[in-house]
């Protein structure tokens, strides 16, 4: 019969967070599952309380998009108990709970920053550059492993400098507020290179910093983001941003299809359904991919 | 006596609104949701507790989301990278958060500053602390973590009653006999009632200030390892926002802001319709993020106007009948 | 008592407490001899309650020494008074109204095994020291649920009950009956023979001359002078806390009998509440007093607040000036030019954190409604008018009304209302706690505005005060109106027999 | 005017100063100001900039403590005005817009307000509904997304300038003044106080105390709304999910540092608004600090002790000599 899925999402903090369930939404409805979404408003606690009321209901299968990385083992247990797959999405969970779940659809976040690192290496070139860098939410493991592959990548070269870095909590509003005080901070901005900031979000902020203080980003400073989302290709477009890393909003794709064929086959699929980093610049045709993205739900 | 009316009104909130759940979701009456409701509300339930002393001697304490939070890291951190017996970690981790409380009541007596806002710097300290421990979940494998979480009493029905709901049982029956039978107890609502009195009657306020904001902030400390329990990992965003949900579940559970009343019980009851109406969210599955919230408020609404209806009603038979008597 | 003089007790020598300018206590000594009962006596803010929180601790002194027996003791808090032997009913009722009448007993110092209050002791030991009391009332109910001569008697009975050395009461028959009273000063005389120290404050002075062996004056904070009771005249003592002559004030009544031709200013027809006060009849009239009499508990406050319009009225018309109209809130007594000063000053009255000024023009602001505001200088110009036509101390307008003694407090309140010329004005217990100087200015003050036309209807325990200007007096039994006294009629024994017709009935509990 | 000066007030301008030493110490060029683009570009405009959200909540947050409550939902409303403002920019002129998002504040306060005043809630607990479904509306109308808009008119609002001035800084001016004028400048003041020392007293003196509850919270609601405008505008786009997040707290510790007391009673509008300025020239300070983002909240948190040790009643500080100096003057 139909499939009921219960699905437990973090919480709709972000634009690529309300893509990533009407994405999925739209995944379950294609395959005719029913898709049941717990929101958890970014709580642990509600997660877990979530998933156990998925056990109580007997679902066929749980997805699960953890809000940080530990703490799952015994839920999961009891999901496993109650002989019910779980498949991760988005985000991968602690080593030790590796045989608690069917498999993991997710980005390597650390990979994300490589890339950013990557591009903006090779971009630069040989030339002194100063890097200002918006850091995720303080603790969020996202923010964490961005922040370590972008430095990885950078440490190759030692023209490459971040000179300052603050949290902008993943928001617009504090992007833009970071930006403007790290323009202060640096001589009115004109000794800063590159922005590289560890979502898009952040990163229109501080394009609108950067425009109010006279700069002109994309052109005198550079800019690099992770997500790929709608209004930085609009940026693009316009020539006031230069490159991002995206994050597909579709994990839920193929973990259905990983769970239908598992239900229907007995078919097991690998440990980790890595899903690509994909880097897109200005050579992109930016306008395009904005109109293809923009119903999406962001 | 006093506490017993409001919590008698919130008892009957929340089986009504328990039974109104279970016609929609039959699967809800089950010992199964009832052993997670306990379970999942475990270190709610214990911080709750903490809470209520606080509130009813007038005071709040906005710290306990953080303080929990710095208790997970500190305890993981302290088994898995220190090589700290957990015992040890707990002991130390209680110690530390008792002298953390006791420090916050310490200046608001002594500087005469508002609880609020001195429980809300000790919430940034707390958090700053834990981020300055580490920034990353850790996860704790020691033996002792898997056997506490395992441990369940089976109910018939296939429910669990989990090491981490026995303890927050447990602390909350303490809390209540602490609040009803003893003098500490009493002299928590002396000075809700009026503190300038309670000093005048020979209460020592100071001392007492401290002690119940160590108090609050010790259970905080075992509210945090609970939840370290339950999730078996330390995590310094752990436990965010905390604060307000527990201040609503000692609310509704029928405790005055004001302070000078309420009970533990009522605190524990508050503390499960909170879960109750989580529980229903969840088994309906069909909200959006929005709807969620939406449908959080409306429900919280709904208890909190139920129970002043049913509060008014109580009120009301016992005008008439002295009417009557006149 | 004794012929030999007794050994000092409490000896405090120059004690000074000021609070920011304003001079509190400047150099006050004052002896205590045990077995001793000692009033303590003066104008409202004249510092005595001062000077006994300055010796138990509650305020740090300034300057001096306490000596217990000779030995000095430097109290720091009311808990460290306490244990030096002093217990202490201060002035404004300092219980926990959330707290049962036992726990109110026994706060901190409940029966205890293994950790653990016993409840059933602590009730039983309660009931017994209330019942010393003559109170036979449910100890385990909240104190706020009884009145506040429940809750005065509450306290005194936990301070003789920490049989200390000392016993330090600061007016604690303001809100008691004469039944009451008798207890207590039994009970005193009692403690007194056993060797207890006990400071009395009061502004009765038949009280003062009934019960104490010695009195110290004080006046604007300096010690006037120590004496026998017996040896000094009450003239004397008037003197010695006025610092001058008192006018005689005990003023007769208007001519009587022609109350019929004045105009009625409201009116009550089977006017009640269910549960409340049973419904009655009550006409005022401009340019006279009416006086409500009765017991503790008999509804004369509860006839007071409907009448204002501060609890509503289930039954009944309302008619002010012939006008029938709709009393729903104290904002429409207050439209239609009442009036109400309640007895429970502190929680109904003032507003401890505002000046003295912004209480006085708190009504009359209201009235006038948001828009119209008063200029600060009318309200300067009121206050002022206010503090000086009431003698207001310290003068100063713009003072915080809590920092001010309970008689001022009062004083304000009364204030607030003339500030809004009303056309009726209803005063429960105006003169509670308010020195003699005060009380027959207040007195003078009540028949004046009678004379300019106000109607009053005024509450009060003083049976000789509402004897002295009422020209119509209710008396009130059970919640009812059972009784209505005019012309010649009122007299101090009419009003008892009309209160004790029902002679069962004295056994007063005063639960409210 | 001069109702609206501080009588006290000492501790919270030398904070002010102290604070802002600090940061010319952590950044030399702090104090360094340009006209760039017509309007003036420095880190002193950014704190005013940046601190006009809180300011203006805690300017309706002063009164609604004033009178005993608290307002946990400013935050929420600040999304949904935003979320409403956002969604209609582009398709209605500017007048059309705020009237919508500032009703739908002043319709947030009124909820408020009936639950306080009418069905007598307990504040924390009354707002705290609207707190959580509030932020739940907001997300409602924008579907979670991000509502970008571009219209002028309403950019104009977060980013223009006026004769130099950011407009925000303009509003907030404005409101202080406008709030300052309709609270001292009719009885509501003396009557709020009144309300919030003592209601019961209050009640029985005339006074509308549950109208006068009812007004703040609608006030409250309304400078919540403007607020959330601004906040939508600067980022030209509605941010449901974070726009005003934690505020409300930040709005309450602002009253607080201004001394108006949780319990009640006096307040001092301009004080609250220093308070706002405090916490922003403090959160300026960290940002610019270049300290990793790890140490915020343990710099916050001593910052916030910190000035309030300053206020302590208890503690014979700097305000403890100059009130004793003032006090022998007089
Ligand atoms: N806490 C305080 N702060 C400032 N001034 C105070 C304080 N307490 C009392 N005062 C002032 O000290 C003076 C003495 O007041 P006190 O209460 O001792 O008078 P009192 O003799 O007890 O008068 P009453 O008969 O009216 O009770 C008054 O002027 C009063 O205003
Ligand atoms: N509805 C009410 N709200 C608040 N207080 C009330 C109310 N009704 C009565 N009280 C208070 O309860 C107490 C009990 O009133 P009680 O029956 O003793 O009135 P009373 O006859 O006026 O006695 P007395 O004035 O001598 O204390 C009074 O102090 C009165 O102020
Ligand atoms: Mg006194
Ligand atoms: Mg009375």
């Amino acid at each position: 019969g139909q499939l009921t899925i219960g699905f437990s999402q973090i919480g709709s903090e972000s634009g690529w967070r309300a893509a990533e369930t009407s994405v999925s939404k739209q995944e379950a409805a294609k395959r005719q599952v029913n898709l049941k979404i717990a929101d958890a408003q970014q709580k642990q606690e509600n997660q877990i309380k979530a998933i156990r009321s998925f056990i109580a209901q007997n679902v066929d299968a749980i997805f699960l998009a953890p809000v940080v990385s530990t703490g799952w083992d015994s839920v999961l247990k009891e999901a496993k108990e109650a002989k019910i797959p779980v498949v991760l999405l988005d985000r991968d969970i602690d080593p030790s709970g590796k045989e608690l779940y069917l498999t993991a659809v997710t980005s390597d976040s650390v990979h994300e920053g490589e890339v950013a690192g990557d591009w903006l290496a090779k971009t630069v070139g040989a030339k002194a550059c100063n890097i200002v860098e918006l850091q995720g939410t303080v603790g969020a493991s996202v923010a964490a492993n961005r922040k370590k592959g972008f430095d990885t990548a950078i440490a190759k070269h030692s023209n490459l400098k971040v000179v300052r870095s603050q949290t902008g909590d993943f928001t617009r509003a504090k992007g833009k507020e970071v930006m403007e005080s790290f323009i202060k901070a640096e001589g009115g901005g004109k000794s800063i290179c590159a922005v590289y900031a560890h979502n898009d979000d952040m990163m229109v902020g501080a394009i609108q910093a950067m425009k109010e203080a006279g700069l002109k980003p994309g052109k005198e400073i550079l800019t690099v983001s992770i997500d790929a989302v709608p209004d930085i290709f609009k940026a693009m477009a316009a020539g006031e941003a230069n490159a991002t890393v995206e994050l597909t909003p579709n994990m839920a794709g193929p973990a259905l299809d990983a769970i239908a064929a598992f239900k229907d086959k007995g078919t097991v699929p690998p440990k980790w359904i890595q899903t690509e980093s994909k880097l897109y610049t200005a050579a992109d045709d930016p306008q395009k991919i904005y109109d293809s993205k923009k119903g999406l739900g962001y | 006596m006093k506490g017993l009316p409001p919590v008698l009104i919130t008892a009957i909130v929340l089986v009504l609104g328990f039974a109104l759940c279970a016609v929609q979701f039959p699967n809800i009456a089950s010992t199964r949701v009832v052993g997670n409701l306990l379970t999942d509300n475990a270190f709610l339930g214990i911080v709750a507790t903490g809470m209520t002393f606080v509130i009813i001697s007038g005071g709040i304490d906005l710290s306990v989301g953080s303080v929990i939070g710095f208790t997970t890291v500190f305890v993981a951190l302290a088994i898995e990278r220190w090589g700290v017996p957990p015992l040890v970690a707990f002991v130390a981790i209680l110690v530390l958060s008792a002298g953390f409380g006791a420090a916050m009541g310490a200046v608001i007596h002594v500087f005469d500053l508002p609880p609020f806002i001195v429980t809300l710097a000790g919430m940034f300290l707390a958090r700053g602390a834990s981020f300055l421990l580490s920034t990353e979940s850790v996860p704790i494998t020691a033996p002792i973590y898997s056997t506490v979480s395992d441990f369940a009493l089976r109910l018939p029905g296939g429910g669990r009653l989990t090491a981490i709901a026995i303890i927050m049982l447990a602390i909350v029956i303490g809390g209540a006999l602490l609040l009803t039978l003893t003098r500490f107890g009493a002299n928590v609502y002396a000075l809700g009632g009026n503190r300038v009195a309670a000093n005048l009657m020979g209460v020592a306020v100071g001392r007492m200030t401290v002690r119940i904001y160590m108090l609050s902030s010790l259970l905080a400390g075992i509210a945090g390892i609970v939840f370290s329990f339950y999730t078996s990992a330390g995590y310094s965003l752990s436990a965010v926002g905390v604060e307000l949900d527990t201040i609503a579940a000692v609310v509704i559970g029928g405790t005055l802001l004001t302070g000078g009343q309420g009970s533990v019980i009522g605190t524990f009851l508050g503390v499960l319709i909170q879960g109750l109406i989580q529980t229903y969210i969840n088994f309906d599955g069909t909200l959006s993020s929005w709807w969620t919230k939406i449908a959080t408020g409306v429900l919280l609404f709904a208890f909190i106007a139920l129970q002043q209806a049913l509060v008014a009603l109580a009120r009301r038979p016992v005008a008439k009948s002295a009417g009557a008597a006149s | 008592m004794e012929n030999s003089p007794a050994p000092s007790l409490l000896e405090a020598r120059g004690i000074s407490k000021s609070f920011g300018a304003v001079r509190a206590l400047q150099e006050v000594d004052f002896t205590l001899r045990a077995g001793e009962i000692h009033a303590l006596l003066g104008e409202n803010g004249a510092g005595k309650s001062t000077l006994i929180k300055a010796i138990t601790g509650v305020f740090p002194r300034d300057a001096g020494v306490i000596r217990i027996s000779g030995e000095e003791v430097a109290p720091r808090s009311a808990k460290a008074a306490l244990q030096a032997g002093i217990a202490t009913v201060y002035q404004e009722v300092n219980l926990l109204p959330n707290l049962s009448v036992a726990q109110n007993l026994f706060l901190d110092r409940q029966p205890m095994r293994l950790g653990i209050v016993r409840e059933a002791e602590m009730r039983r030991r309660a009931k017994a020291l209330l019942g010393g009391f003559g109170l036979d009332i449910d100890v385990s109910a909240p104190l706020g649920s009884y009145s506040v001569a429940v809750q005065h008697v509450t306290a005194i009975a936990r301070a003789v009950d920490l049989s200390a050395r000392v016993l330090i009461l600061d007016e604690p028959t303001a809100s008691l009956d004469r039944h009451e009273v008798e207890i207590l000063f039994d009970i005193m005389r009692q403690l007194a023979g056993r060797g207890i120290g006990i400071v009395f404050v009061s502004h009765f002075l038949d009280q003062v001359y009934e019960i104490s062996d010695c009195i110290t004056v004080l006046r604007n904070g300096r010690l006037v002078g120590q004496r026998e009771t017996a040896s000094l005249p009450r003239l004397e003592l008037i003197r010695m806390m006025l610092g001058r002559e008192l006018a005689e004030t005990t003023s007769v009544r208007a001519a009587t009998g022609e109350h019929q031709a004045r105009e009625v200013c409201a009116s009550f027809e089977g006017y009640g509440k269910a549960g409340y006060v049973a419904p009655f009849n009550l006409e005022l009239r401009h340019g006279e007093v009416v006086g409500l009499a009765g017991l503790l508990g008999s509804g004369r406050t509860e006839t007071a607040r409907l009448v204002f319009g501060a609890e509503r009225a289930d039954r009944g018309q309302a008619k002010v000036e012939g006008e029938p109209v709709r009393l729903l809130s104290p904002r429409d007594g207050v439209r239609h030019g009442f009036g109400y000063c309640p007895e429970e000053r502190k929680t109904d009255g003032i507003v401890a954190e505002l000046t003295v000024r912004e209480n006085i023009v708190l009504a009359l602001q209201a009235k006038r409604g948001l828009h119209r505001p008063l200029s600060r200088r009318e309200q300067d110009e009121i206050a002022s008018r206010y503090v000086k036509m009431l003698d207001i101390r310290p003068p100063d307008p713009e003072r915080p009304v809590g920092l001010l003694s309970g008689g001022n407090q009062q004083k304000v309140l009364l204030a607030r209302w003339l500030a809004t010329s009303p056309r009726l004005l209803v005063l429960d217990e105006p003169t509670r706690g308010i020195d003699v100087g005060a009380h027959a200015e207040i007195i003078r003050l009540i028949r004046e505005l009678c004379d300019d036309g106000l109607a009053l209807l005024v509450i009060s325990s003083e049976l000789d005060e509402i004897v002295t200007y009422s020209d119509r007096v209710v008396v009130l039994r059970d919640r009812a109106h059972v009784d209505e006294l005019t012309g010649e009629a009122i007299d101090i024994s009419n009003i008892l027999a009309a209160i004790a017709a029902d002679s069962a009935v004295v056994a007063h509990e005063g639960r409210a | 005017m001069t109702a609206l000066l501080p009588r006290r007030g000492l501790a919270q301008i030398l904070a002010l100063i102290v604070i802002l030493a600090v940061d010319r110490v952590v950044s030399p060029q702090f104090f360094d100001l340009r006209l760039q683009d017509g309007r003036l570009f420095g880190s002193l405009i950014d704190v005013l900039n940046r601190g006009t959200p809180v300011a203006l909540l805690s300017l309706g947050m002063v009164l609604v403590i004033a009178t005993r409550g608290i307002d946990l939902s400013v935050g929420a409303v600040m999304a949904i005005s935003g979320a409403i403002a956002a969604s209609l920019a582009d398709s209605h002129g500017l007048p059309v817009v705020l009237a919508a998002a500032l009703g739908a504040g002043l319709v947030c306060g009124l909820w408020n307000g009936f639950l306080v005043s009418v069905l007598g809630m307990q504040p924390i607990v009354a707002t705290l509904i609207l707190m959580v479904a509030g932020r739940g509306i907001a997300q409602l109308i924008t579907e979670g997304r991000i509502v970008t808009f571009s219209s002028p008119d309403l950019v104009w609002l977060g980013n223009g300038s006026i004769l130099g001035v950011p407009v925000p800084v303009a509003i907030a001016l404005g409101m202080l003044i406008l709030t300052g004028a309709v609270v001292r400048g009719s009885a509501l003041g003396l009557l709020i106080e009144a309300t919030g020392g003592n209601a019961r007293a209050s009640e029985l003196a005339g006074v509308g105390t549950r109208a006068m509850i009812l007004a703040v919270y609608v006030w409250c609601g309304v400078c919540a709304a403007l607020a959330g405008v601004i906040a939508a505008a600067d980022i030209m786009g509605a941010d449901a999910n974070n726009a005003g997040l934690w505020l409300e707290l930040d709005a309450i510790l602002a009253v607080v540092i201004g001394g108006t007391s949780l319990f009640g009673g006096r307040f001092s509008l301009v004080l609250a608004v220093l308070g706002a300025l405090i916490i922003q020239t403090m959160n300026t300070g960290i940002l610019l600090s270049g300290y990793p983002p790890e140490f915020n909240l343990l710099v916050k948190a001593v910052v916030v002790l910190a000035v309030l040790l300053l206020q302590s009643p208890k503690l014979s500080g700097f305000s403890g000599v100059v009130a004793r100096l003032r006090r022998a003057k007089a």
